[in-house]
């Protein structure tokens, strides 16, 4: 019933987040080995034991059992042990700032959260992108994530983990797309009145596709550099795809840096006051 | 059934240890509850030490510690609320041997002794703002002016209940509820001293030497 | 003043009948204001010498902190290890696990993240480094 | 200067109806509640025996009070997201625009888990804690009525944000930049921070008194190992208060700074660090949601062994899981924020230790399981609710432990499915918790029982309404659902958040038959009159005393010399019937003397609270100069203490024992 429906965790599209249900689906497995049994004795007890079942033994003294005792503490000692193994070493091989081993070289791209819309820069393609992401299947993605004001949370169910964006700081994130489509992207943290809007595209293409859009890219649109970036800054809500034809090199750098040094604070200080002024 | 014959019916023999002695005395039971106060207000103040030291280096273009704290000026204040803290237990001493005259002077030494720390701090603190050091320049000088500042805050509010409890002395004498209450002060007084080894160890000496 | 089947109020000392062969109130208190004065003068000491190792004097300055709240605890908060103050030694010693995992674990969670994430030069960090 | 700060009529919302209308309804339910109480003429013995008392089990009852009419604003919000979220599909934006909408669910849950959950739970345990421990009142009677009212006042200023002004829309974390004054310049994160600081500080105070009173005060012979683990529970959650709310205070504090004097410790300039308050928050945070399920806890242990006819099986471990749970709580925080970019050890650790809470959890299970086994379980409300708590609760503990493992989070977190998660170990945890204790409890505090009929039926109702509402949002979080949608495209999650919205209409009817529940046991209180104080065959002490008991409790101080102790010498009575009943010589008692320092107090912290933010300066330095002159005022009161004379202890034992006779 639940694989049936689309676009969520269950209907993974790369090895992230195949992974990821995985781990799910066997932590999932061990606890209900233990719960479903739980829940039965409870209404089985509860039941056979009710004041009225003449047949059911009253046993006031039996407060007490060593081996009992032993039992309630090491059955569910039994299931930690296994679910905190799944945990550990889950939480080291899905690590989302380690990268993915493949043959293939990785695309990297840059990610900004705006109020209420997201960024994505191509540094080696030199071109940018809002609200869409495309990708090449068979093909790593190193994320560098920042924010451009409050925080907010970059997720593709379908490809797997989700990571915070937080300005003046670059968290990292590494996906994979194994299958041509499209996915839905989110922000899982609230960040305002745009929150619900703050959606994207991930349209997972074959190379040649990817090439294609990056040339057409190259070739309409205006350039992203510091002025049409606070022009873009400006909060709005449901905003449909575009591209940038280039890029100015540093801008992801100078946005994270934006509000640490005294050089370059008009970026952030521009999208906020502008906010606040609602 | 009858109540009063089922209470009755427990066995009363001999109360050994502590724990079964029964309701402690109003002193345990004030100075206690002011104990676990104490440590409440600890953890307050163990948050804001470390929001301190994440905040130490994010002093955004603007001066550091090693800049602005001057040693002599802390070591003053810690004589200053050293001897405070002295003063204050030969204070507690005279309570209990119910001495007016000897309490009355430890009580106002302590309080010049913590007025004089509290004078110096805000010297200290007036002076940093002066050169444009408040606390709006960084996360660093916000951490710093907090912790320090809820210190000074906690000194102040001291040396009120201080003044307080000497009216209550000359009101009330020493009755047990004033001697508890006094009780009370000399930890709080104490514990603040333990507090400042804290500020003064990590943000001015840690501060300075690294 | 105190019924000697309690325990003892925190702050009070051992009553004299029990223990005969205590030292006089006023000389723990001049114990203590003794040597936390000569804590504190080697602390800044410490904290100003060019003898010592650098990372050492953090150390230096950390253990010299600590041995003096313990001063300042034993000669004039009177917290002993007696079996008549259990009690407070026992909530002493949950507020300081508890001091300790709310600092330690911050700073240890905020280095960890602010590592990972590549933050600019002055970012936030831990003290100790 | 302005001398009303921020404050004008547009502060108040008059355009919007929906708020209006709210507002009216609030009004109006004021307006009745006063005008009954003048049209009584019961001012006068409202603020004698109520407002200024200092008698736990009326301050209990009070706390119980808050919770409930609290619980009714909370669950009306819910009510107003499930319609909203049901309806605003594709296109569509439903009726409540984003403003509206993200105060609503920001109002959710605070007002839920602070001002419902903790009320409730601290209610309880003011009312039950001492009667167990057989003494006569907590140890600091005034500082409590202080802690009640410290707490009303912040849910006051909650529900003042309805009408004035703006609540915060900063969700219940309130994480910053959101909350810095750049991103939410409007009034209502001040609401939220004042009014968390104010009932924060009301709790913290609460929570000293009780670690003193059950560390200090037992009757005579109640070694730890003699306390009931009602009590046990108690004090793991009290000393979870007095450690936890410190750092509350802190964060807020910080947070207040920032917003009001422009400091700079999580604000994007200035280098501050926002990491820093998620950090905090949840060091408070999670033994927060341990503060409410460890009482809980103990009414399910309570209720389990009085109803199963039997003592705890295995107290001593339940003791040891109680407190493995409280030490456990402090280390585990940061599960709440997984995704925010730590390393792996990092998060390895803090998975790992939050499922090893799963194991004193689960010997906790077990042993109530135990209880049962052999006992005669009597199916009364109490037990409904304790059995529909077990078998919840352990479905909302396995969500939590699959959270706990950080793959599965990084999918997971701020999902619904987390929202499932939270509300079926809040709802399956402490709403039935505090349900079981009421229903327990109330004929001690009333002398009359709680009607089983329209009791049960308020159980299937919330059981069933829990099921239909929320195991759909573990089906939509796999789905990919996030938290706090004001509206969503994905029409495939339409039926499944109208299923949700069924199941809050089905609970809705759980809480009417609540409701029902009550004013009819009003009505019919004479058939359901209780005169031996001891309904439900208990085992604890709060039983061998009447109910209402008196104020001073105990006639004489009871004396313990094992664990259960009424319910032993009930046995041993029976052993030795015709024993007469031994003269005894009654004596005076001494009772702490009713204070309107409490009500005082908290009526200056108000206006503090209100002045600080609408930015009226002038008027906060008065509250604060007030609430001084207030404590001060007390600290100078002479006799703190009412003698109550022997004869009229006998009398009112002698007219119990004639009512249990008859
Ligand atoms: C009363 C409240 C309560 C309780 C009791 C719990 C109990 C637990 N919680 Fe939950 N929680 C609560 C309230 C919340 N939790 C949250 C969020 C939350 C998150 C963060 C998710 C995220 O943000 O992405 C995690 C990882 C957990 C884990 C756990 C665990 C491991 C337990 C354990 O204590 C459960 C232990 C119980 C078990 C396991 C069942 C019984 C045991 C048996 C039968 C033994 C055998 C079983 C096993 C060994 C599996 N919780 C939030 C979110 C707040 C927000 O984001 O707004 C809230 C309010
Ligand atoms: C009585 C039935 C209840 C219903 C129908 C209900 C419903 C909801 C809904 C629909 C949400 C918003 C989910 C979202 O963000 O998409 C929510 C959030 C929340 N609820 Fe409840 N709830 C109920 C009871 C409770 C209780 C008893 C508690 C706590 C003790 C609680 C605590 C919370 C919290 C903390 C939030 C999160 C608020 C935020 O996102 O800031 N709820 N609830
Ligand atoms: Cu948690």
């Amino acid at each position: 019933m639940l694989s049936g429906c689309t676009e969520g965790v269950l209907d993974p599209k790369g090895p992230i987040a195949l992974a990821e249900r995985q781990i799910l689906f066997n932590a999932l497995g061990i606890m209900l080995a233990i719960v479903i049994p739980v829940i039965l004795a409870i209404l089985g007890f509860a039941f056979w034991f009710r004041a009225s079942n003449e047949r059911a033994r009253y046993r006031p003294d039996f407060t007490y059992s060593g081996r009992l005792e032993l039992l309630v503490w090491s059955i569910p000692a039994m299931t930690v042990l296994l679910v905190g193994g799944v945990a550990w070493i889950g939480a080291h091989d899905l690590d989302p700032g380690k990268p993915i081993s493949s043959t293939v070289k990785p695309v990297n791209v840059q990610v900004v959260s705006l109020d209420w819309k997201w960024l994505f820069i191509y540094p080696e393609q030199g071109i940018a992108s809002v609200n869409k992401l495309v990708v090449p299947v068979g093909t790593p993605i190193s994320f560098e994530l920042t924010s451009s004001s409050v925080m907010n949370s970059f997720f593709v169910p379908q490809l797997g983990s989700q990571v915070y964006t937080m300005s003046g700081m670059a968290t990292r994130l590494h996906l994979q797309a194994d299958h041509l489509g499209t996915y839905a992207g989110i922000s899982a943290m609230f960040s305002g009145d745009g929150f619900p809007d703050m959606r994207f595209t991930v349209d997972a293409v074959t190379d040649d596709r990817f090439a294609q859009w990056v040339r057409q890219a190259r070739e309409t649109g205006s350039a992203l550099d510091k002025q049409t970036y606070a022009d873009l800054v400006k909060p709005s809500k449901a905003v449909a795809p575009f591209t940038y034809r280039a890029v100015a090199p540093d801008l992801f750098s100078s946005i994270v840096n934006a509000d640490m040094g005294a050089q370059d604070s008009s970026l952030s200080i521009c999208s906020t006051s502008q906010r606040a002024e609602r | 059934m009858n109540i009063a014959v089922a209470i009755d019916q427990i066995p009363q023999d001999e109360l050994p240890s502590a724990s079964e002695a029964g309701p402690a005395p109003k002193r345990i039971v004030v100075a206690y509850g002011f104990w676990i106060f104490l440590l409440s207000d600890i953890i307050m103040f163990a948050a804001f030490f470390a929001s301190y030291a994440v905040l130490v280096r994010s002093t955004a273009g603007g001066p550091t510690g090693a800049q602005l704290f001057n040693q002599t000026t802390v070591a003053i204040e810690t004589v200053c609320l050293l001897v405070s803290s002295y003063t204050c237990g030969l204070m507690s001493l005279a309570i209990n041997s119910r001495r007016y005259l000897r309490t009355y002077l430890g009580a106002l030494i302590t309080f010049a002794l913590g007025a004089a720390f509290l004078s110096l701090e805000i010297r200290e603190f007036s002076s940093m703002i002066a050169i444009g050091a408040a606390p709006q320049r960084s996360a660093f000088l916000s951490a710093f002016f907090t912790l320090v500042g809820c210190h000074g805050l906690h000194v102040a509010l001291g040396l009120i209940w201080l003044i307080v409890m000497m009216v209550q002395v000359a009101v009330f004498g020493f009755a047990a509820r004033v001697q508890h209450r006094l009780l009370c002060f000399s930890l709080f007084w104490h514990a603040l001293d333990i507090v400042w080894v804290g500020v003064f160890t990590v943000v001015y000496l840690m501060g300075v030497s690294s | 003043m105190t019924d000697a089947r309690h325990e003892r109020a925190p702050g009070d000392r051992p009553s004299r009948e029990m223990h005969a062969s205590a030292p006089s109130e006023l000389l723990v208190y001049t114990i203590g204001l003794f040597v936390a004065v000569l804590l504190t003068a080697t602390s800044f000491w410490a904290a100003n010498t060019t003898l010592l190792w650098p990372g050492g004097v953090l150390l230096g300055l950390a253990v010299l902190a600590i041995a003096q709240m313990g001063i300042h605890l034993v000669f004039f908060l009177h917290i002993t290890s007696g079996p008549e103050s259990t009690n407070n030694v026992l909530a002493l010693a949950f507020g300081v696990l508890i001091v300790f995992v709310v600092i330690a674990g911050t700073m240890w969670i905020v280095a960890d993240m602010s590592t990972n994430m590549m933050m600019p030069s002055g970012a936030p960090m831990s003290m100790q480094h | 200067m302005n001398l009303l700060g921020k404050l004008d009529w547009n502060a108040i919302p008059l355009h919007e109806p929906i708020i209006m209308g709210a507002t009216g309804f609030m009004v109006l339910v004021v307006v009745v509640v006063l005008g009954f109480v003048t049209a009584k003429g019961a001012w006068l013995y409202l603020w004698r025996e109520w407002l200024t008392s200092v008698d736990h089990k009326r301050i209990g009852t009070m706390y119980c009070i808050l919770a409930l009419v609290m619980m009714l604003r909370g669950f009306s919000d819910a009510i107003m997201i499930r319609s909203q979220q049901a309806l605003a599909a594709g296109g569509a934006q439903g009726y409540l625009p984003p403003e509206h909408f993200n105060q609503i669910f920001s109002a959710h849950g605070t007002i839920m888990i602070l001002f419902m959950a903790m009320p409730f739970v601290v209610g309880l345990m003011n009312f039950a804690v001492p009667l167990q421990l057989g003494v006569r009142d907590v140890a600091f009677p005034t500082l409590n009525s202080v802690s009640f009212w410290l707490t009303a006042s912040g849910a006051l200023l909650v529900n003042i944000s309805l009408a004035v002004g703006e609540f915060s829309k900063a969700t219940w974390w309130g994480y910053p930049p959101l909350s810095e004054m750049q991103y939410s310049p409007g009034v209502g994160v001040d609401y939220y921070l004042w009014s968390l600081q104010i009932s924060g500080i009301g709790t913290l105070l609460a929570g000293i008194n009780f670690v003193t009173t059950i560390l200090k005060l037992r009757a005579p012979g109640m070694s730890y190992m003699r306390m009931p683990v009602f009590c046990w529970t108690a004090l793991a959650a009290n000393l979870l208060i007095v450690a936890a709310f410190p750092v509350l205070t802190a964060t807020l504090a910080m947070l207040a700074l920032d917003r009001y004097l422009g400091f700079h410790f999580f604000s994007l300039e200035g280098q501050g660090n926002q990491m820093l308050y998620s950090n905090l928050f949840w060091v408070w945070g999670h033994p927060e949601v341990y503060i409410l399920i460890l009482p809980a806890f103990g009414v399910f242990s309570e209720v389990m062994a009085t109803f199963s006819g039997k003592p705890l099986f295995g107290y001593r471990s339940m003791v040891a899981a109680t407190m493995t749970i409280c030490i456990l709580s402090f280390l585990v925080w940061l599960h709440h924020f997984f995704t925010m970019g730590a390393s792996a050890n990092v998060n390895g650790f803090f998975g790992v230790m939050s499922m090893i809470i799963a194991l004193p959890t689960g010997a906790k299970v077990f042993n109530w399981l135990f209880t049962m086994y052999g006992g005669r379980v009597r199916f009364s409300v109490p037990v409904l609710w304790s059995i529909g708590f077990m078998v919840t609760f352990v479905i909302g503990g396995m969500t939590g432990v699959l959270l706990a493992v950080p793959p599965a989070d990084f999918q997971l977190h701020n999902s619904v499915f987390l929202v499932a998660h939270f509300h079926n170990v809040a709802i399956g945890g402490v709403v039935f918790g505090v349900m079981a204790g009421y229903n327990y409890w109330f004929p001690k505090a009333f002398g009359f029982k709680l009607d089983e009929r329209w009791g049960k039926a308020s159980f299937w109702c919330w059981l069933v309404g829990f099921y239909v509402a929320f195991m759909p949002l573990y089906v939509l979080g796999l789905m990919g659902m996030t938290r706090r949608m004001q509206h969503y495209d994905n029409l495939s999650w339409r039926p499944w958040l109208i299923a949700a919205a069924f199941g809050t209409a089905i609970i809705l009817v759980g809480v009417v038959c609540q409701v029902v529940q009550l004013v009819v046991s009003i009505r019919n209180r004479e058939e359901l009159r209780d005169v031996t104080g001891d309904p439900w065959n208990g085992r604890t002490l709060e039983w061998a005393t009447a109910s209402p008991p008196p104020a001073w409790n105990f006639a004489f101080q009871p004396k313990v010399a094992e664990l259960d102790a009424f319910w032993s010498s009930k046995n041993r009575a029976q052993a030795t019937k015709d024993e007469p009943t031994p003269t005894r010589k009654y004596e005076p008692v001494e009772m702490p003397k009713n204070s309107a320092t409490g009500f005082v107090t908290a009526f200056f912290a108000v206006v503090i609270g209100f002045a600080l933010i609408w930015h009226i300066w002038w008027l906060a330095s008065v509250g604060v100069f007030g609430a001084f002159v207030t404590l001060l005022a007390f600290s100078f009161r002479r006799y703190n203490e009412i003698e109550v004379p022997a004869e009229e202890v006998a009398r009112f034992v002698r007219s119990h024992q004639a009512g249990v006779a008859a």
